[in-house]
């Protein structure tokens, strides 16, 4: 089973993640950061294959991939 | 009087020279004087004239060279970095007496240093930051206003003299707003460039260089070209007095400092202290003989530059000892607030007394 | 009268616009104007700001180290600036985007609710005209009429038909200035 | 559980300076992660050039020196000449390197300098706020070449891998993207590839990274990479680009 | 009787200070044949460049420019882009050009500037008494690599025809040689297709000579002529080379 | 007292570099001090070092700052134009504090000027040619043993205050032939240079760089290179004096020019005149105290320089005003003959009389 | 008939000239030139077919040929 | 004792090797001495020259603007140094290479057949040896056997081979000077 983790304070919102996530379980949430920026999250963390893809695509390095 | 308008110092710059005739301009992008190339690349091609962006202050200011050898009325314009990049440059247009203009938003140093307003280019541009017994027109305007006006008189007094001119403004003057009212430099005839390589149709060839091999030819080059500085410095010394009549304490101050000199001023004024401010624009030529008169009667001078001191001793050279002269200065991008100026005066009233 | 004021946010929400309205607007008042904004890598990140200085007398320095009002379109702005406002100065900010308001009890606060105002009106890109209204309506430090004509000049002729747009956004937030006297 | 995907210890864990969606962010974990794999962090001096990159020296866990605009390949030809042991590396922009660094490049990869070149061209100056760069595409709009790009005035954009490859002291160079997790991963390959050449004391090496510049090119993130693929690929072929063979 | 061959009515009918033999007389005197036989002298600007041609502006009928080492390509910039009627010529030597001056000459060839290089390689620092140039072959002794270069520490000599002609802005390049009547025919061919470039306003143009120093090669002219053919033309291939078509 | 061998200056400079442990040298030919990278491509190889002749002097200027970085002993060697093209980067290591040695062997200007000998590049020299707040350590021997004695101690300067340090000769000295002899410079125990960027091996990694993009900081980072300005100016002040005590005319010369001076000063004592010969060997910091006390029964005070007049700026800063100074100058590569300045101390003692 | 001109204080003694006329009809003079250097004179005018090598090959453009 | 020379000709004739050779004799006779060559472009058309000062007082300046002896090699030498010499000073050239003379009359004049002599003794190259031996023998300017030794110490040891040449060469010019001061 795997799990993404964010360092939501380290997002900036760029969405890079949402757009290559595969499995289209990522997106913005509506809150603000302390950054003032809509931080990335995962829907359905149960639905990742820990493809890694968003962590790749992260210019913050703000995602962990677990397995 | 013509309508006044809002504009950045720097976008007066670029509107100036355009005014000014300015059709060649080659420069490369430095924070915090980018808006006068921007200017100048959408202004240009409306005016038929050429805004070319160098692959860097090197060659931008040799293109300077080519587009003055030609005759053309051209600027460059940089902050600190860049300047110094200019040096090789900037002394062979001196040597071959080519006239340009160039302009210094200066910024903190050395080195990278920082972006924010400073003065800590005054040596390098009074004293020649290349080789050579060479000078420079300078000047240091301390409102957007005065910056445009000197920049457009800058291109008449080039060619007369044949000598590049520098503005010595600040990251302040460049990126502040202020209204401003185009006006007219003074007319002046300027004599024809008939020195100027355009191609020897029906005339004998031009040359322009700066060398010369056998040393009693460059030495009297050197005469030539201090018989000129001799002449700049007796026609264009410039500079503003405010309330230095019998004041017991003058400041010192140029550009931006002057203008936040002069508030710290008005509330020494309103202090009861008697405190005036003389204000040097012209930077080489530095105007000694004003100082000296204007401070004859006063007790103390305090100098205030957004330097660690290097106009300072411009005015120590002016008043010879005679005075004690003061030195505040902030740098590396901080300016020094109208209260810090203030505190600083009382501290040398007082103990003066 | 001098009043030196700060207007920061997000690039995109036109608070370098909004100091030159009120700069441009002073200066056809015939008072002394200075208008300097942020520049260089400090706006990274997309914040930007501007110091306004509208003064009947001769401007020294036109950096705004003390301003005497602030206006903070977004969350990062109200706290880098809200420390810097003179004793009985004047924050207004955007409640739209802020939840928690200034912690200073020595000057006043009038929170704007700029972006749902700018929505209701149908573009959320006048937030800036509601809040400047606003900031106008308490310090009065330029007529708002003086503003619109302003902003006739500032403007290219292209977005010109977006004036009457910005004179209602500019009406709603005076009308929050002048309730939050009366109130 | 374990981790599959994390930061690399020669990446300082601290926020960077970049704007949202800068794929400068990208490229710097890649350099950590061919650092940490070869081994050599401890061995490392990296040069930051002027340009956004410019604190690239706060994000990095190794030694590493600020150059002035243009000259990080004569940084690090002294660099490298004063400590031939160390691991010499270069993060230049693509106005520091193509313009203004035009020819200390132009001479570093000639001398054959055992340094790796990190080129990121993001066909703008980014720092300075947009203004045309050697690389900028015909008809690009920027902010000193407002109604795009005119080659007749400014001439074509350089192609530096092409440019240098005719070099002879050119080892590796290679032109990659971080358009995609696929182009991410050749680029490391490419990277690694550049570092094994410095250290096997074969010759100059340079990795040229089409990167983007969401905010002065007024896109989106992902709109950036889609421009980089769409256009700057088109223009800029990736690939590996190897210099041509001594003659006589 | 009438004359055959005589002095060019653009070359002016003063001594030379370059040493017995030394090829940049030759080169100077096609130059003029050309200005003449294009009728363009009245319009000629020369940039005369920093080396042992630094008083050609006192050989050639025409206004002259003295510009600074290795800026002479930013200076005929600026006149050419000031007056664009001008025919504007530079002269430089391989130290000028290839070494301080590499990043003025890829940028003016980059911009297609339309200017006419002439390029004269000796593979020495003439005027500075015989430094080693960029161009320096392999193994050659000079005074800064009295053991002969060696390329591990020095790199391996520029081409510089082979490396600008990657550059979009190029219209046309030569390299020639002036070693015997029939070499220095072809050459004058060469140079006058170069500023017919120019005239025709197609971009840039540069003719590369391969020059002889016998003062600094401690040959007499004729054994100097003989190894330009030898050992110079080898590295360095006579002929035409044009520029890389345009991608996209 | 080691033996005596004969010595170009120029030769001397790079021996010396190389006895002082240089183990780094950049540079790019230029007359006249080709014969400093030419022994240095013969020597360094010889000695495990390194020498790379760079593409230009940008180049070369900025392999110096990389060879700092990395803690070597390194220098680079031109002449005016080419130390003009240096300014960038001089401003660039003085303000990451980056210890090297910098030798300008002074040539005519401006521009392309001359190849003979001349002292017209001071003003850029202890003024900052570059930009920002800085200065260099400038020394201006006058003989070739003293340009190799000042070439060895400049390396354990440069290490002391992690500063560049310039040596400042001329044509004249730089290819005349004098005897000299190796000397220790004096042993000094100098910090290790940890700060050096060789690898973050063990340690936290070291950061060189000159930015401060906040103003305050960079404001700091001036006050702690002034602080240290302060400290150089406080301990390397060097001089020498030549029969000023009571000298009714004493004279002001440097490097070259004041070898000339004395013989002139020779002369004049034969003809009974009383006169003396200040010279300053650190140009900054400049000997102000100790020449305002070596003039101070001085009636007449003559600067003597190959430039237009530049030391004679500090000179008056030194002596405030309160004497006449005079000054007679040759420039572009002509030095004044004894005879020149003979008649020039008669003229100004008659006068004076 | 053709002639071959020197301009004999033009004349640096360099040989191209010597070395290129397929007549081998031209030699370096005994005599200084005011210069200090031997000239190269002709030895015999008759033979020149006024090729113009010579003149070509001569970097002080120190030769005329007349036909 | 206070002696200026200037020593001049075409580059192969090892004129600054002649000047070096005094110089470095002169030092180690306990004299100040210098050595100044002439440099750069003037060096073009293979023309060389140096100054020498050798005196027991301080030197000043190592320019020769004055010479008391000038070595002319070849013609241009002695056309370009000969007005040069002080009143009272002395010219030797090499009369195999020069038909005529200076003009002057107020100085010392020494014709020296150097190439002629060298090539007696078999090696035209000494020619510099015979003229230095010359010039040595009518100044007095430092002891012959001196200069042998700084033979030793200026040519690298390679070039030994060639010192009893030069001995013979300089004694040849020794020779010729005293016959001059004798005739
Ligand atoms: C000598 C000098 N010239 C100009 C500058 C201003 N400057 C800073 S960064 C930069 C260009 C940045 O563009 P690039 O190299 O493409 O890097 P990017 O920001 O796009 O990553 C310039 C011109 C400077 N700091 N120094
Ligand atoms: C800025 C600067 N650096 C160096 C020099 C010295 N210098 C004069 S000519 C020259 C090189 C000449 O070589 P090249 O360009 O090959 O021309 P050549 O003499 O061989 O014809 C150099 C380095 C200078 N005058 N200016
Ligand atoms: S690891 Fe793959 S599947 Fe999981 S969230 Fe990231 S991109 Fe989506
Ligand atoms: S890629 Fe990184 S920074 Fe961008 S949205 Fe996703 S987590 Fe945030
Ligand atoms: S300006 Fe452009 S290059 Fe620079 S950080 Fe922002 S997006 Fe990246
Ligand atoms: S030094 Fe060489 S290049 Fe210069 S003139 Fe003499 S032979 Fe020609
Ligand atoms: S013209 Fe031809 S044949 Fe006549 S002399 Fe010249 S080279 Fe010889
Ligand atoms: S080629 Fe010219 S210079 Fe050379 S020897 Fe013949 S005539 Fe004289
Ligand atoms: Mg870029
Ligand atoms: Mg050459």
């Amino acid at each position: 089973m795997a799990k993404v983790v964010f360092d939501e304070d380290r997002c900036k919102g760029c969405e890079l993640c949402v757009a290559f996530c595969p499995k289209k379980i990522l997106v913005m949430a509506g809150h603000f950061n302390s950054k003032g920026f809509h931080p990335a999250t995962i829907t359905h963390q149960e639905q990742c294959n820990a493809c890694t893809f968003c962590a790749r695509m992260c210019p913050e390095v703000a995602i962990e991939v677990y397995k | 009087m013509g309508e006044k308008v809002l504009m950045k110092g720097n976008e007066a710059v670029a509107e100036a020279a355009i005014r000014a005739g300015c059709r060649c301009f080659f420069g490369y992008p430095i924070t915090p004087q980018n808006e006068i190339p921007e200017y100048m690349s959408r202004r240009m091609p409306e005016v038929g004239g050429v805004f070319l962006q160098a692959e860097s202050e090197v060659a931008g200011s040799n293109m300077v060279y080519g587009a003055a050898c030609a005759g053309a009325r051209v600027m460059t314009t940089s902050s600190s970095p860049g300047i110094s990049l200019m040096q090789e440059a900037i002394s062979y247009m001196a040597g071959a007496e080519l006239p340009c203009v160039i302009v210094n938003i200066v910024r903190g140093g050395p080195g990278l240093g920082g972006i924010q307003g400073a003065q800590s280019d005054y040596f390098q541009a009074t004293r020649g930051g290349g080789h050579g017994d060479y000078r420079l027109l300078v000047f240091g305007p301390s409102t957007v206003q005065e910056l445009m006006d000197l920049t457009m008189e800058a291109f008449d007094l080039a060619d007369m003299y044949r000598n590049p001119v520098m503005i010595l403004g600040d990251a302040i003057l460049g990126q502040m707003m202020e209204p401003v009212e185009f006006r007219e430099p003074p007319k002046r005839d300027l004599p024809p460039k008939i020195w100027a390589t355009t191609g020897a149709a029906g005339r004998p060839k031009n040359i322009i260089s700066s060398l010369y091999l056998d040393p009693a030819k460059l030495e009297k080059h050197n005469l030539h070209l201090a018989e000129k500085y001799k002449r700049m410095a007796a026609e264009q010394v410039r500079y503003s007095t405010y309330k230095t009549e019998d004041a017991d304490i003058v400041l010192v101050a140029y550009g931006t400092t002057a203008r936040i000199a002069r508030a710290a001023l008005d509330k020494a004024i309103e202090r009861g202290l008697s405190a005036g401010l003389f204000r040097p624009i012209s930077l080489w030529p530095f105007p000694y003989e004003a100082l000296k008169a204007a401070t004859r009667r006063a007790a103390h001078v305090l100098v205030v530059e957004m330097s660690l001191g290097q106009m300072v001793e411009d005015v120590r050279l002016a008043l010879g000892g005679g005075k004690s002269v003061h030195f505040y200065g902030r740098t590396g991008g901080m300016s020094p607030a109208p209260r810090e100026i203030l505190d600083e005066i009382v501290k040398i009233v007082d103990k003066g007394a | 009268m001098h009043e030196e004021a700060i207007f920061a946010g997000f690039g995109g929400q036109g608070v370098l616009l909004m100091g030159q309205l009120v700069t441009y607007a002073g200066m056809m008042e015939g008072e002394n104007v200075t208008w300097m904004p942020s520049y260089g890598p400090e706006m990274r990140g997309g914040t930007a700001n501007c110091g306004v200085v509208v003064s009947d007398e001769k401007i020294a320095s036109p950096l705004v180290t003390e301003p005497t009002s602030v206006v903070a379109m977004n969350r990062p702005s109200l706290e880098k600036f809200q420390g810097m406002v003179r004793p009985g100065g004047l924050i207004v900010y955007n409640s739209s985007l802020i939840n928690a308001g200034p912690a200073r009890t020595d000057i006043r606060v009038l929170p704007v609710p700029a972006n749902d105002i700018a929505n209701e009106l149908g573009d959320v890109r006048v937030a800036n005209m509601v809040a400047l209204g606003a900031y106008i309506g308490v310090t009065n430090v330029v007529n708002p009429e003086t503003v619109l004509e302003a902003m006739k000049r500032v403007l290219p002729e292209r977005r010109h038909g977006l004036i009457p747009l910005n004179r209602q956004a500019l009406a709603r937030g005076l009308e929050l200035a002048s309730g939050a006297k009366t109130g | 559980m374990q981790r599959l995907f994390g930061r690399p210890e020669a990446l300082a864990d601290v926020p960077t300076h970049y704007c949202p969606g800068c794929t400068h962010g990208i490229i710097h974990r890649l350099i950590a992660e061919v650092i940490d794999e070869l081994g050599v962090r401890e061995r490392t001096v990296g040069i930051s050039p002027v340009g956004c990159a410019v604190l690239a020296y706060d994000y990095f866990n190794c030694d590493f020196v600020e150059a002035s605009h243009g000259r990080a390949p004569a940084v690090a030809t002294g660099i490298k000449r004063a400590s031939p042991g160390a691991v010499v590396f270069t993060y230049q922009g693509d106005g520091d390197l193509a313009s203004i660094g035009a020819g200390e490049i132009v001479h570093a990869a000639s001398r054959g300098e055992r340094i790796t070149v990190i080129f990121v061209n993001n066909a703008i100056y980014g720092m300075t706020g947009g203004q045309m760069a050697p690389t900028t595409l015909p008809g690009q709009k920027t902010t000193t070449c407002p109604r795009g790009r005119d080659t007749d005035v400014a001439g074509h954009p350089i192609r530096v891998c092409e440019l240098l490859s005719s070099l002879s002291g050119v080892a590796y160079i290679a032109r990659v993207s971080v358009t995609s997790p696929a182009n991410v991963v050749k680029a490391k390959r490419a990277l690694k590839r550049a570092f094994e050449t410095q250290l096997a004391d074969s010759g100059f090496s340079l990795v040229e990274f089409l990167s983007t510049c969401p905010t002065n090119w007024a896109m989106t993130p992902v709109e950036a990479l889609k421009w980089v693929d769409d256009k700057m690929a088109m223009y800029y072929p990736l690939g590996e680009y190897t210099h041509v063979p001594e003659v006589g």
